[in-house]
């Protein structure tokens, strides 16, 4: 037992790796990978909300804006100015990111409710921008022909090439992240989100870190964006309605407040569930409703959290009462060391 | 001079609606600590339950409208034990999202059954506009006003001056304690989306006749009332009402005088100024800190 | 020398006068401590002194700067820690990142090199972590490093909040409390522990109702009744003051 | 007997626009019965798969991605949003399968040089320029409001009536009033077209907002003709603003009158109300014409069903009598098309206003 | 009541309750018996399980395996919270836990919340909890959030008494309160024991704790080491070195 809860943890990573890289070619056809890769960019959306809601306590209930700012930034500057596709996703994220800080810099004082109120109405504020400011977004009519990125000269058009360039973004975003909670800025949002009266106490400049957290989160969103925009090749305003919002924060709690595998997880099953159940018609939204309830009843911790208890059970390190996330970053202490 | 008139009493006709439906948001967030973002499907229920009493069972109003209302109480109930229940102890988030579900679950579930398209429903009140000088007023708005007023103001005595009243608001602020006071937390929760699901319904059963009935009519009419409730502070009952109508006057003259494109953003806009300057809405208490 | 020092400063809520001209002053390195029935304004003085609130009249001075405006995360990284009266842990964080949140002036890891993992920041994790374990021992508080802070008894919670006020070394820590909730067999290592304290160079503040504790280790005691000052002194001096007899100690039997 | 030929259809079965979802299903039912029970096309049958796009640009890109790679359908037909068309058409280019679009009207569907599109519907290019040329032309009213909901629908239709009023009469709109397509209340817009002093409004929306505006502009007293597009064309509409709907006008590709049918316009009546027991709206019409057109180009193409050939053969259509009328199509996808201008008269029958 | 039936009367009687947090087991079968008429007393290093014993009486938390609790000869194992408060006992928690947003007055008559109906008997004993305790008299329209720490904790043993208990439970009542206070809790503490009430306490300061009980348990890690009454145990040498910290205390004053 003892050496096979060994080989596990040795070889986890690599075995996920292996299934990850390999799957354009397990998946049966094209339909299939682009759902595959909605589901990515929607754990990527996902894992940036997070960073916001989850390790920061913010909570915002119009985050779907910064992922159509991304979208409309890089469709924008690749179609108008016919920049290239890289500078777009890099431009999504910082325009993005400028948006926040701007959003950011009356709100980040407003606390729990009103601060996700105050995002509600941003996000129907941009809804507006994006439908009406003809000019610049094409107003109702979107942005048609948006192209697809190129490497070397292979075009990454077609989706089993287009999930890599999804993929490695995926891996770096959470990467990053969770470097960022094991760090002393992780720990100030964390900090905030449990008791911001302590946090004060302990030196963390509050309104700051919310508006660290605010920027790298919408970064990311703002990337995302820009990865659906230059995949569906076509940004319309009717993407980005609040609805959307809604299903993010659901899919978040349905992962797992706080939980990286969580984010990835909810971000990907959310958006598959629907489609999977194409075949039950118009009761699928029904299911849909119902299956959200269910999760947050059934799996408090979501369903990152069933992960973990799985990957303790399997990797031996399950111990009972403890805390698991406590034992993880001592762990990853000695990781580094 | 006149259209300006005009606008306004349409203004407060529809943020009178919109205050009803904020009251509920209210109820609940005060006595559960978070928005129930499934309070505008309620408003949708009541409307196909008074559909449901008056046209498929052709029952005359005054019937129909108390049994469209038990209706709605029972459906706001079963809801809440089913799923707000079990999550009687878990963070708000949880609960949060949970209210989200059940808002996708009854809209899509009444789709199902009664298809997407909108239904027509007879007059309450009357057609014809009452003319006063060259102002037109349609019965329906003087009665939506009315009685939003009324029920706010029974709501607000409800809660301030009766004991469950007050124990609502002391299980919001600490379950635990709230048990060991002997407060039935369960009872209190169950009568609480009970209200608050008699007051969604209660004002959709209003609004049928202007507006149709229609299973998207919760979105629509949930935000608005959910922007009333916060404009008026979230945890005041009469703030909600006045939320509502400012929101409904803002809507109004934002159309009539500005351009109507921009109806639904200069009702956020003004939320979100709101929000910036007066963090906690227009009569809602400032939160005083101690530690 | 004077490390911490009020003048005239006061506080009122509506008609309430919390705290009115009291003037405090606090030598460095010395226990001090602030005694005075419930409600006189004690814990309002350490939020005045702390920041977390906004004097309505008067000054505060710490280091010999006039720190009256200053928001409370700058006058932590200027030196200055707090406990609170009613525990304020982060509760779902464990015990190791509630004391590492106690080291955040003393560090400066800024998020990019944070996300991107850079030698610094491992350097900077690494020893944080040694300086925490190294505190947790002094507080016997390491065995439950990797518990949930909110699952601790009442009693370790109090410790751990020493725990995080102190892992930085601030010039001065404001204890509101600290006995309270400690069983009174521990009330003597509480006392050896304050002094362990400011022996390593930390200016202590005290807000107790333990007399034993604040008899035997207070340099100075100033008195508080209503808000204001009523007596200060050497504790030979506190215990026999007939007002604050009769104010506060009562009789001893 | 070869295997049958696999058609993807997907349009809004659920949300705002389901009504319309169905109708175009319905009508694209009936096509398939009939070309199935006359033989099918080189002796295979058409076999139908169905998706829903919510509505959503987002998951009409997933409803075709999954008709193409999945269900490896032919051919595909939909949808209703222009919104929608224009996301999920960039997959058919993509899968260079040919994609008929049988309700859409924004103009800008046809124009983007997608080679794979075909279009029955009229672009909003016509039909709105031929209720504008109505309005100043037969009823002599140069007083002209416009409400238009905020969406490809209605923006862009109220460009070209913009348009056209200025270039040919060099008549401005006295008011141009945008609200959500979701909107219940339209009092605020209906003032402000009332202040204006209007003689006529032009409204380019769905029959439910059609609906709305009736019976809101009555309430309010406000009693000037009422015109508008194809998406007013429902039978909801007069169930819903009853009496308040009578006598609203709206451009039309197809009207459901046998008296004054062609020949094939009329079997396709009779067949509809044969099969559905009603009579068929214009959406039931042109939906119909989309399988039919599609038939001839599988035909085209058979027996090897290449999808240039298919797609070839769609573009080849000319003079083909149908529900709509004769249909040529256009080398970039578009029918020809006459609009027809109907009124609603009492009890809910359409009649044809010119 | 006379005193034969007070003593002989059993109030609460615990039979080897345990109870577990998330797989940690904290209480290992611990007996405890309540008489009515009784003070009694749980004292206890930090951590001890005193708390835990006391939530597990009041219905906040399961207990496992075949605990057995009874109130009254009734059977309260598994009753929820309020039912327990209904069947008469009232608890003033660890940390207070006032309604921070509910008045002096408003947390007050939550605690006579199964009262209502007595609306008299409500005024009178809120009048009394007033003389009691002045202070709350004065704040009586402030929020809970905003009093000082004693002040809450006046305010939680105050709306404790509100609920007029058959048997109250205490948790450290004394924690921050002032020594003059400390001085008066205890006196009304033994006040309301007069008047009929069964007291359940459990305190840090051994020594005043041992001095008004009838009767003390020593728990130790979640068991039951020691019961005698309160006058023994604070003659037990044990007790005075290991809860009492005497000897230190002296030796330094002197
Ligand atoms: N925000 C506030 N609003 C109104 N009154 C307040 C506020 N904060 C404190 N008070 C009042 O000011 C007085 C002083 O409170 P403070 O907490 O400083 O007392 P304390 O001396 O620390 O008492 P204790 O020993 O009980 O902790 C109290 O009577 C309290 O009710
Ligand atoms: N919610 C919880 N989750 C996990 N463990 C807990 C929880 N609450 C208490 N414990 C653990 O249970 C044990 C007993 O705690 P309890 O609070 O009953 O002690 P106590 O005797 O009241 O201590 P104190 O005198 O410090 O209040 C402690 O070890 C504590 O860590
Ligand atoms: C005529 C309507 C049904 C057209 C459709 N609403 C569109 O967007 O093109
Ligand atoms: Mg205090
Ligand atoms: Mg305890």
């Amino acid at each position: 037992m003892k050496t096979f809860h060994k080989l596990y943890r040795v070889s986890r990573i690599w075995i996920l790796l292996l299934i990850v890289l390999t799957l354009p070619y397990w998946i049966p056809n094209n339909y299939y990978l682009q759902v595959a890769n909605l589901g990515m960019i929607f754990s990527i959306l996902t894992l940036s909300l997070n960073i916001l809601a989850g390790y920061t306590g913010l909570f915002s209930v119009g985050f779907i804006a910064f992922y159509g700012i991304g979208a409309y930034t890089s469709a924008i500057v690749v179609t108008r100015l016919g920049w290239s596709v890289w500078v777009g996703f890099i431009l999504a994220g910082v325009v993005s990111s400028l948006f926040s800080f701007l959003l950011g810099l009356p709100t980040m004082r407003l606390r729990g409710m009103y601060f996700a109120v105050a995002t509600l109405a941003f996000g129907e504020i941009m809804y507006q921008v994006f439908l009406n400011w003809t000019s610049i977004t094409g107003g109702t009519k979107g942005i048609k022909g948006v192209p697809s990125p190129e490497f070397f000269g292979i075009s990454l058009r077609p989706y089993s090439k287009y999930f890599y360039l999804i993929l490695a973004v995926l891996v770096i975003v959470i990467l990053l992240t969770r470097n960022l909670i094991n760090s002393r800025t992780g720990r100030a949002m964390l900090a905030i989100r449990e008791n911001d009266i302590a946090a004060e106490a302990m030196g963390v400049d509050v309104p700051k870190f919310k508006m660290i957290a605010f920027l790298i989160a919408t970064f990311f969103a703002g990337v995302a964006g820009a990865l659906y925009g230059h995949e569906v090749r076509y940004v319309s305003p009717e993407s980005f309605v609040n609805a959307e919002s809604a299903a993010v924060l659901a899919m978040m709690v349905v992962g797992g407040i706080g939980s990286i595998p969580g984010s990835i997880l909810g971000g990907f099953i959310l958006t598959m569930l629907p489609e999977y159940l194409r075949f039950l018609g118009n009761i699928r939204l029904v299911i849909y409703g119902a299956a959200i309830v269910a999760i947050i009843i059934f799996a408090p911790k979501g369903l990152g959290g069933l992960i973990e208890w799985i990957d303790g059970f399997l990797s031996g390190t399950l111990k009972l009462g403890t805390h698991k996330k406590s034992t993880e970053k001592v762990e990853g202490e000695n990781g580094h060391s | 001079m006149n259209f300006f008139l005009q606008q306004l009493i349409q203004g407060i006709s529809m943020g009178a609606l919109y205050g009803l439906i904020a009251i509920g948001y209210v109820l609940i967030y005060n006595a559960w600590g978070v928005l129930n973002f499934a309070q505008g499907d309620m408003v949708m229920i009541g409307a196909f339950a008074i559909l449901i009493a008056h046209v498929y069972m052709g029952l005359p109003l005054l019937i129909a409208f108390p049994i469209a209302i038990i209706m709605c109480c029972i459906i706001g109930f079963l809801v809440e034990i089913s799923a707000f229940r079990p999550l009687i102890d878990a963070n708000n988030t949880r609960r949060l999202i949970a209210t989200i579900g059940v808002g996708i679950f009854l809209r899509n579930l009444v789709r199902v059954i009664f298809g997407a398209d909108p239904y027509p429903f007879p007059s309450i009140f009357g057609n014809t506009a009452v003319n006063i000088g060259e102002l037109k007023i349609i019965p329906q708005n003087i009665w939506n006003t009315v009685i939003g007023f009324g029920l706010v103001i029974l709501l607000s005595i409800f809660l301030k001056q009766t004991h469950i009243g007050k124990s609502m608001r002391a299980t919001a602020q600490d379950r635990e304690a709230a048990r060991l006071m002997g407060i039935n937390v369960k009872k209190n929760m169950s009568i609480t989306f009970i209200i608050s699901s008699a007051l969604g319904g209660f004002a959709g059963m209003l609004i049928c006749p202007v507006f149709f009935v229609i299973p998207t009519l919760g979105t629509l009419m949930g935000n608005k009332g959910f922007a009333g409730a916060l404009l008026g502070g979230i945890t005041s009952n009469p703030g909600s009402m006045i939320g509502g109508i400012s929101l409904g006057i803002l809507e109004s003259f934002g159309a009539g005088y500005f351009s109507s494109s921009v109806q639904a953003g200069i009702a956020y806009a003004v939320l979100f100024l709101v929000l910036i300057f007066l963090p906690a809405g227009l009569l809602g208490k400032k939160e005083s800190r101690k530690v | 020398m004077v490390i911490l020092e009020t003048k005239g400063i006061g506080i009122h809520f509506g008609g309430l006068k919390a705290v009115s001209n009291v003037d405090f002053s606090v030598e460095e390195g010395s226990i001090s401590a602030i005694i005075g029935p419930n409600g006189a304004g004690k814990t309002t003085l350490f939020n005045l002194i702390a920041g977390f609130y906004t004097p309505t009249e008067g000054t505060v001075y710490f280091k010999g700067k006039d720190i009256t405006k200053m928001k409370t995360f700058e006058r932590t990284y200027m030196g200055l820690a707090r406990t609170f009266q009613n525990i304020n842990l982060f509760r779902e964080l464990s015990v190791m990142d509630n004391v590492l949140l106690g080291l955040h002036t003393k560090t400066k890891c800024d998020p990019i090199s944070s996300m991107l993992n850079l030698p610094n920041k491992l350097r900077e994790e690494r020893e944080s972590r040694k300086k925490v374990m190294e505190t947790l021992e002094f507080l016997n508080l390491a065995h439950y490093v990797n518990e949930k802070a909110g699952s601790l008894a009442y009693g370790l919670q109090k410790n751990l909040e020493i725990a995080r006020a102190i892992v930085s070394h601030p010039s001065v820590l404001l204890l509101d409390e600290p006995a309270s909730g400690l069983n009174t067999n521990d009330l003597d290592t509480l006392s050896q522990g304050i002094v362990a304290i400011r022996n390593s160079g930390i200016t202590v503040v005290l807000i107790e109702h333990k007399m034993d504790v604040v008899m035997s280790i207070s340099d100075k005691i100033a008195v508080l009744n209503f808000g204001q000052k009523i007596a200060d002194g050497n504790p030979g001096e506190i215990c026999c003051n007939p007002e604050v007899i009769d104010a506060y100690l009562g009789k001893d039997e | 007997e070869g295997e049958p030929l696999k058609i993807g259809v997907y349009g809004p079965l659920s949300g705002d626009a389901a009504m319309v979802g169905q109708t175009m299903v319905e009508g694209i039912k009936l096509a398939t019965k009939q070309i199935n029970e006359a033989g099918g096309i080189d002796g295979r049958m058409i076999e139908l798969v169905i998706e829903d796009d919510e509505q959503s640009p987002k998951v009409a890109v997933s409803a075709v991605n999954k008709l193409v790679y999945d269900d490896k359908v032919m051919a595909v037909i939909g949808t209703v949003n222009s919104s929608c068309t224009l996301a999920s058409m960039e997959v058919t280019w993509d899968a260079e399968v040919p994609h008929i679009t049988p309700i859409s009207s924004g103009a800008s569907i046809t124009n983007v040089g997608n080679p794979w599109i075909a279009r029955i519907q009229a672009s909003d290019l016509l039909q709105a320029g031929a209720i504008a040329r109505y309005i100043v032309d037969d009823l002599g009213i140069k007083k002209i409001a416009c409400m238009y909901q905020s969406d490809d629908y209605g923006t862009g239709a109220m460009e070209v009536i913009v348009k056209v009023l200025k270039d040919e009469y060099g008549i401005e709109l006295v008011a141009n009033e945008a609200f959500e397509p979701s909107a219940l209340d339209m009092t605020p817009q209906l003032l402000s077209v009332q202040k204006s002093g209007a003689e006529a409004l032009i409204m380019w929306n769905m029959y439910q907002q059609g609906a709305l505006i009736a019976k809101q502009a009555r309430d309010l007293g406000l009693k000037i003709p009422l015109l508008g597009g194809g998406g007013l064309t429902n039978k909801k509409l007069y169930e819903l603003a009853g009496d308040a709907a009578v006598g609203i006008i709206n451009s039309q590709t197809f009207f459901a009158d046998k008296t004054k049918a062609t020949p094939s316009a009329a079997a396709f009546i009779d067949a509809f109300e044969k099969e559905y027991g009603k009579l068929p709206d214009s959406n039931n019409a042109m939906a119909y014409d989309a399988m039919m057109v599609m038939a001839e180009g599988l035909k085209y193409a058979a027996p090897e069903f290449k999808n240039t050939k298919i797609m070839e053969g769609i573009k080849a259509v000319k003079d083909l009598p149908l529900a709509t009328g004769t249909i040529s199509m256009s080398p970039n996808g578009d029918a020809n098309r006459d609009i027809l201008i109907i009124r609603l008269t009492e009890g809910g029958k359409y009649e044809l206003a010119k | 009541m006379p005193i034969l039936e007070r003593m002989s009367n059993n109030m609460l009687k615990l039979e080897n309750v345990f109870v577990n947090y998330a797989n940690i087991q904290v209480l290992h079968g611990i007996n405890i018996e309540v008489k009515a008429g009784e003070i009694v007393t749980i004292i206890g290093a930090n951590g001890a399980g005193k708390s835990t014993t006391l939530k597990a009486i009041s219905g906040l938390i399961p207990k496992t395996l075949n605990s057995s609790i009874k109130f009254l000869d009734e059977d309260i194992t598994s009753l929820q919270a309020e039912k327990v408060v209904e069947r008469g006992i009232s608890l003033s928690p660890e940390g207070r836990r006032i309604f921070p947003d509910l008045t002096v007055t408003e947390n007050l008559e939550m605690g006579a919340y199964l009262r209502a109906k007595d609306k008299e008997g409500v005024k009178n004993d809120m009048k009394e909890v007033f003389t009691m305790f002045p202070r709350l008299e004065e704040r009586k329209k402030q929020s809970g959030k905003t009093l000082s720490g004693g002040e809450q904790q006046m305010l939680a043993i105050a709306r404790a008494l509100m609920a007029k208990p058959k048997l109250l439970m205490l948790d450290e009542p004394s924690t921050g309160l002032a020594p003059l206070i400390v001085k008066d809790i205890f006196e009304i503490i033994k006040q309301v024991n007069k008047k009929g009430t069964t007291v359940l306490l459990v305190e840090q300061n051994a020594k005043i704790a041992l001095s008004v009980a009838d009767r003390g348990y020593v728990l130790k890690n979640g068991n039951i080491v020691m019961e005698d009454t309160g006058k023994n145990l604070l003659k037990n040498e044990l007790i005075r070195a290991a809860y009492l910290g005497e000897s230190t205390y002296k030796e330094k004053k002197a």
